[in-house]
């Protein structure tokens, strides 16, 4: 909960840093980009916070290549 | 209100003050350890540890009516449980940094005391820079009890006078925790370590009255070394060994030699080793093995019994002899109790042939101890005088008969 | 760069209340102040005590010029009284030659007669509008209308009271010029130009503030100075658009590039040659009327651990003593929050005896050692405050009071620890080594953000703000010229006279700040793109 | 331009050197003294060697196309669509990977031996929010910080040097290659990776230096200044604490500075000697997440950069937090990530044939 709190306060500080930023580019398709990275980091933000654990990339990368390097 | 990127900065300052206190520990709500000891009672570990009294150590509200230091002891499956369970009686939580001294029980020693050490190597609050000692024939928390004068930190004393007799004197090793576990897990070295000693009733030490005499009742002494067989104590080396041990060792900083008058055999005269350096060596390995030690010293002379006259080089040369004499059969005596009493090398030869001779060394090094026991090993010695002290010759030699 | 355009919007938006509000209240000014002259005496004289309300201190002499009614007209006070005295003098001299030539019909004759009256010690100019008059009685200018003559004549007549050029208040030496600058803006220029005797020294006048009108002179060595900073000084002062100027300050804010930083990126000063070899060096002093404290620019980071005295004193003392001001900012910012972090994240630093004599000394004391900084501070900083403006008699008063009485008991009483006390004051001591004042407030500041971030995170929390702080001085630009210029980007040859000084005969070279390889742009603040 | 400042010749090599010895100062003596012992400095000098090659060749590329950026690089050399989408799974999948490590390390080390309390939350964010403002400020501006910093690498590298120098018994390099070449062999291996192989992202600094021409011997130099750092420092715990005490400890550095005793007054200074890799981290993580940013908005076409640093760095946080599930998965993984980021070293090697085959560029 109190984890929950915390990442709504960052992402609101984010918004709030950049908001001049984001002023400035009203209507370009920058902001697409700007708010898809931001959705995506909220996301995981958000499970993340609810206690659930996200997987690390590193456990694809790990299956694909074990297999390769036991080969040498 | 409009939110603008000023309004985060008090926010900010708020968070940091309301969230930021996880490490925070308020200097005076820790309980400093400055000894720890740990012994062995039914399978289970017992740990003591010495707190400071900081209120009655300070200069300026010194209050001497209580005492400087407070012990603290716990049993436990492990170390860390016996430390956590600590908590139960120590008033506040303890704070390793300040670690001074280790005793290990003689009990624990003689059973294996590696199993019970990893906390102090794994948590970071442990320093490895702490010395470590056996209590020798005692309980490690019998020596810890003990109120000591002068230093008014049992563990501050016992702490600066092993270092102070390491330096000048030389039978004891002021040995660290980081030392140990380099003797530990080094296959070229067995491990040894200084032993103390309590003089007197144990009980008595720990009464206040202990610190109101002039010439107290219990007093904790460092008697000679103990030599390890891994981490199990074998048995205890006696002053000459140990002072052959760290000449071997190239450990002697300073330290005294007292052999006999050669015109006065019933008085002595002092020497006085200002510097000492010692060179281990192996010779051809692998078709005759063999080692030397070879030790050049440096010396004053200190102290006259008896009437010789100290400006001839002649005399010299004879009491440069005798020295060297008298440093080398420490020196062999320390070989002979390494290869014949325990067949163990706490000489650290080992590691000498390690650096040396690294193919030799990968073929024994699985039975080092045994094949150690048939090396020959040779010694020799220089001694070298240099000055006499502010007199040339003694007064002695003009005593009206 | 400065004119944040929220700011200048307002500003403009106040101008335009203020400019509409007279006009509301006072149509009935008969000629606006565009119009030239008028021929009636009369006229003339009714329009000026319209214009200027009535005002007291405004006085109109009458007399008699050869057969024509004149009036000299000057604020009482503004004048020098001599000179006015001298006026009626020669007037009265002159009476009769005055009366039998006609000179008085014709424009120029006038001027010239008048010109033999005072020339050459006063200066006599003729002004045909009628806003000129104005402004030259505002300037404290006599200015005498004589009837049917669509012209005035302007008479120098300045002369109010000054101080004199008295020592430095505030920057002190024990060896140097004593001399400082003072309220009047012909001084300071003169005590400058009195150091500097060369024709390349050039001064630029201009008028800022739309009530005040405050003469502001820029001043520089042609050749010497980059151009492309003057030409940047005057844009950024042409653009402030205020109604008063009262001190060094109001440019200051204007003109600085970054508003939101505690460091000062302009210098000022109130010596001569502090100025003089500023601009030796190719910097731009600006001076301004009715202060005695002048702007340099661009001031970089190390120009504040500069003081006076390091270029008067053997160069190897000035090192020493520059390093020493130096290791006393650092203590001054870092101080109690080093303390902070050690006594509370990481007691193992701390030798062993200490450990436990602080530890001592802490017990009892009530507060966690954060809040316990944190008081003292506060104490200190209203203490300080305090003495500052209260009568130096009182002021020396309060801080002996302070700090002997409120310390010593508030140790005692045991709500504050000892060891505290000692870091406090000597935070506060090391505080008072640096030569420039604004420099000073802006550590000041900052120690309470170092001492928060200590009371957090430790170290960690520290190492974190100095990075932080780096990065912004490193990002912080006075005039182009990036605020840690010589230190970074390194400029070797600038390095002479930073942290240290070398000897005089190694000090070959100006600084590099006109001819950098890197970035000194022109338009400086990304911002304000 | 994405960037429009411009740093000197000598500004860059600072921020390679310091970028160089990164986070490798906390690690590497513990990673290279697990498998060649002793001969640690032989390892390292052939790393260095190889690493000083790699550079080279880095350089070269740069140079072949006209001191581009990466991002334009590859969109010249693939073409524009699928340049972008090499760039993309390039920035993706190496360098926002290799940034979380980065920040995680320091999370990690902070966590373990500083501040045992203190959840990392705290401590990432505490970080990379000065990271971040740094890379707000542009590229101009953090470099100047670095160069502000390198005069107290210095004076805390020379102090732990001297201060260390009575401890150190030069028996403990000896004997030298007793177990072969092949174990040193190994160990290089690793030090070509960690971290020579990570300066692949000054490809997207050098077209911001004022004059990219002469960057060839700043970057050489800049690498081997770093890599000379660390095989010293890796050697000096070699030196002090010994071998298996090396390879056992996970930050031999700071057990390094934990040894420091000078007469027993000058000691415990372990907490102000970690300021050097506080540095160091930070410049490379900086340096990282800026090169991240300008990738990024390179391949999408975003006008400012800037724009992207806080969505980006609030990805960094949450992927640094979940990375490693524990210390132990990082000591299993360090072999397959030696071979993950060798994979990516075969792109500039692509690159560089695909112009071949295309003849000049340009």
């Amino acid at each position: 909960m109190v984890y929950t709190i915390i990442s709504l306060l960052i992402i609101g500080a984010i918004l709030l840093i950049d908001k001049r930023k984001l002023k400035k580019y009203k209507n370009s398709k920058d902001l697409w980009v700007y708010f898809g990275i931001l959705g995506l980091g909220f996301v995981l933000l958000l499970i993340h916070s609810s206690g659930r654990t996200l997987p690390t990339p590193l456990y694809w990368i790990s299956a694909v290549l074990k297999p390769i390097i036991s080969i040498f | 209100m409009k939110l603008t990127r000023k309004d985060l900065i008090p926010v900010c300052a708020l968070m940091l003050i309301l969230t930021g206190c996880w490490n925070n520990r308020e200097i005076e709500d820790i309980g400093i350890a400055v000894a720890m000891g740990i012994d062995k009672v039914d399978n289970q570990y017992v740990v003591t540890v010495q707190l400071v009294n900081p209120s009655s150590i300070s200069a300026r509200t010194g209050d001497s009516s209580r005492a400087p230091i407070v012990t603290y002891q716990e049993k436990g499956k492990t170390i860390f449980d016996a430390i956590r369970r600590l908590t139960k009686t120590a008033p506040r939580k303890t704070f390793y940094p300040h670690l001074k001294m280790l005793v290990i029980s003689e009990k624990l020693a003689r059973e294996g005391f590696a199993n019970s050490l990893d906390l102090l190597a794994r948590d970071p609050e442990f320093r490895s820079d702490f010395y470590v000692v056996v209590a020798k024939n005692h309980r490690a928390d019998h020596v810890l009890n003990v109120l000591v004068p002068v230093e008014k930190i049992a563990a501050q004393n016992m702490y600066s006078k092993l270092k102070t007799s390491a330096d000048v004197f030389a039978p004891t090793l002021a040995l660290t925790f980081g030392d140990l576990l380099h003797d530990l897990t080094s296959p070229g070295k067995q491990p040894v370590i200084t032993g103390i000693q309590l003089t007197g009733e144990p009980l008595e030490g720990e009464k206040m009255e202990n610190l109101q005499r002039v010439n107290p009742k219990v007093r904790l002494k460092y008697t000679n070394i103990a030599v390890f067989k891994v981490d199990k104590l074998k048995g205890w080396l006696n002053e000459k060994e140990s002072k052959g041990y760290n000449y071997i060792e190239n450990n002697v900083k300073s330290t005294i030699v007292t052999v006999p008058c050669f015109t006065d055999k019933k008085e002595n005269l002092s020497i006085e080793l200002i510097d000492s350096d010692t060179k281990l060596k192996t010779n051809s390995m692998n078709s005759h093995p063999e080692m030397s030690v070879s030790v050049k010293t440096d010396a004053n002379i200190a102290e006259v019994g008896c009437s010789i006259d100290l400006t001839k080089q002649e005399t010299i040369n004879k009491i440069e002899k005798l020295v060297e004499k008298d440093i080398n059969g420490k020196i062999r005596s320390a070989i002979k109790t390494a290869q014949q009493k325990y067949k163990l090398d706490f000489l650290g030869f080992g590691e000498v042939v390690h650096r040396s001779e690294p193919k030799y060394w990968k073929r024994v090094k699985k039975d080092w101890d045994k094949e150690f026991v048939n090396i020959p090993i040779k010694s020799k010695v220089r001694v070298h005088i240099h000055k006499l002290g502010k007199r040339s010759n003694s007064y002695i030699n003009e005593l009206k008969e | 760069m400065v004119f944040k355009k929220r700011a200048l919007k307002k500003l403009v938006k106040d101008k335009n209340e203020a400019d509409a509000q007279p006009q509301l209240e006072d149509p009935k000014i008969e000629a606006p102040p565009e119009e030239a002259l008028s021929t009636e005496l009369n006229l003339n004289i009714q329009y000026l005590q319209q214009t200027f309300g009535n005002s007291s201190d405004l006085s109109f002499s009458d007399f008699e010029l050869g057969n024509k009614k004149a009036v000299l007209i000057y604020i009482n006070g503004l004048v020098d009284k001599m000179i006015i005295g001298h006026f009626f003098e020669n007037i009265g001299r002159f009476d009769h030659l005055i009366k039998h030539s006609e000179f008085l019909t014709k424009t120029i004759e006038a001027s010239d007669f008048m010109k033999q009256f005072f020339a050459p010690v006063n200066q006599v100019k003729e002004v045909r509008l009628y806003k000129k008059v104005v402004s030259a009685i505002l300037a404290g200018n006599a200015v005498l209308l004589v009837d049917s003559i669509s012209h005035a004549l302007v008479i120098n007549a300045k002369g109010w009271r000054d101080r004199d050029v008295s020592e430095s208040a505030t920057e002190n030496v024990v060896r140097g010029p004593k001399e400082a600058f003072t309220e009047n803006i012909q001084t300071n220029t003169a005590l400058v130009r009195r150091k500097i005797k060369d024709p390349r020294l050039w001064l630029e006048k201009k008028e800022i503030g739309n009530i005040t009108q405050t003469s502001i002179s820029v001043m520089y060595i042609h050749s010497i100075a980059n151009d492309k900073i003057v030409k940047e000084v005057h844009e950024r002062l042409d653009k402030i658009d205020i109604d008063g100027i009262l001190e060094s300050n109001y440019i200051e804010e204007f003109i600085q590039d970054e508003v939101y930083t505690p460091f000062p990126t302009v210098f000022n000063t109130e010596r001569p040659d502090v100025v003089a070899a500023a601009l030796l060096e190719g910097r731009i002093a600006i001076f301004i009327d009715g202060t005695p404290f002048v702007l340099l620019v661009p001031a970089l980071f190390t120009h504040f651990f500069q003081a006076a005295e390091d270029y008067y004193q053997r160069w190897d003392i000035s090192t020493l003593l520059r390093l020493l001001r130096v290791t006393a900012y650092f203590i001054s910012l870092l101080g109690p929050s080093v303390y902070i972090a050690i006594i509370n994240f990481h007691q193992e630093m701390l030798p062993t005896p200490l450990l436990i004599s602080l530890a001592a000394q802490r017990e009892g004391v009530p507060f966690p050692a954060l809040i316990e900084a944190l008081i003292m501070e506060v104490t200190l900083e209203i203490l300080r405050e305090a003495g500052l403006r209260l009568p130096k008699a009182i002021g020396q008063t309060v801080s002996i009071v302070g700090a002997l009485v409120i310390g010593q008991a508030a140790v005692e009483a045991g709500i504050i620890s000892a060891a505290m006390v000692i870091v406090v004051s000597i935070t506060a001591i090391s505080n008072f080594i640096l030569p420039a004042y604004n420099m000073g407030i802006a550590v000041r500041i900052l120690r309470f953000l170092f001492m928060f971030l200590a009371g957090s995170f430790g170290l960690y929390g520290i190492a974190a703000g100095i990075f932080a702080l780096s990065l912004h001085l490193c990002s912080l630009r006075s005039f182009g010229i990036p605020y840690m210029e010589p230190l970074a980007p390194y400029i070797g040859s600038d390095m002479k006279d930073t942290l240290w000084r070398k000897p005089r005969w190694k000090l070959v070279t100006r600084p590099r700040l006109l001819n950098q390889t890197n970035v000194v742009r022109e338009n400086v603040s990304p911002k304000n793109k | 331009m994405l960037e429009n400042g411009k740093i000197s010749v000598r500004q860059f090599t600072v921020l390679v050197a310091l970028y160089t010895v990164g986070t490798a100062i906390l690690i590497i003596p513990s990673i290279l003294a697990a498998k060649a012992m002793q001969d640690i400095w032989i390892a390292g000098l052939i790393g260095l060697g190889s690493g000083l090659g790699l550079v080279f060749f880095y350089w070269k590329i740069s140079e072949r196309f006209q001191f581009m950026n990466l991002v334009e690089i590859l969109e010249k050399c693939f073409g524009k669509w699928i340049g972008k989408a090499v760039a993309f799974s390039y920035f993706t999948f190496y360098i926002f990977i290799l940034s979380t490590f980065v920040l995680r390390d320091i999370g990690d080390f902070m966590l373990t031996v500083m501040m045992v309390e203190t959840p990392i939350e705290a401590i990432h964010i505490i970080f990379l929010a000065v990271v971040l403002y740094g890379v707000k400020l542009g590229l101009e501006a953090f470099t100047r910080t670095t160069e502000l910093f390198l005069p107290w690498i210095v004076i805390l590298f020379v102090v732990l040097f001297i201060t260390l120098l009575p401890q150190i018994e030069f028996t403990n390099i000896l004997p030298i290659m007793e177990n072969g070449i092949q174990p040193v062999l190994r160990s290089s291996l690793s030090f070509i990776v960690f971290p020579f192989l990570e300066l692949v992202v000054f490809l997207m600094i050098i077209p911001y230096v004022n004059e990219p021409k002469k960057t060839k011997k700043a970057f050489l130099l800049g690498t081997a200044l770093g890599g000379g750092l660390l095989i010293l420092i890796a050697t000096l715990s070699i030196l002090v604490i010994g071998v298996t005490e090396t390879a056992r400890s996970i930050y031999p550095t700071y057990d390094l500075s934990k040894t420091i005793n000078i007469r027993e007054f000058f000691q415990r200074v372990e907490a102000f000697m970690a300021l050097i890799w506080f540095i160091t981290v930070f410049v490379k993580l900086v340096v990282l997440t800026y090169a991240l940013c300008l990738g990024m908005a390179s391949v999408f076409n975003v006008q400012d950069y800037k724009l992207l640093t806080l969505p980006i760095g609030l990805l960094l946080y949450i992927v640094s937090l979940v990375i490693f599930p524990s210390s132990t998965y990082l000591i299993e993984f360090t072999p397959i990530y030696d071979f993950y980021a060798v994979l990516w070293m075969l792109m500039p090697v692509f690159i560089w044939l695909v112009s071949l085959v295309r003849g000049k560029p340009v």
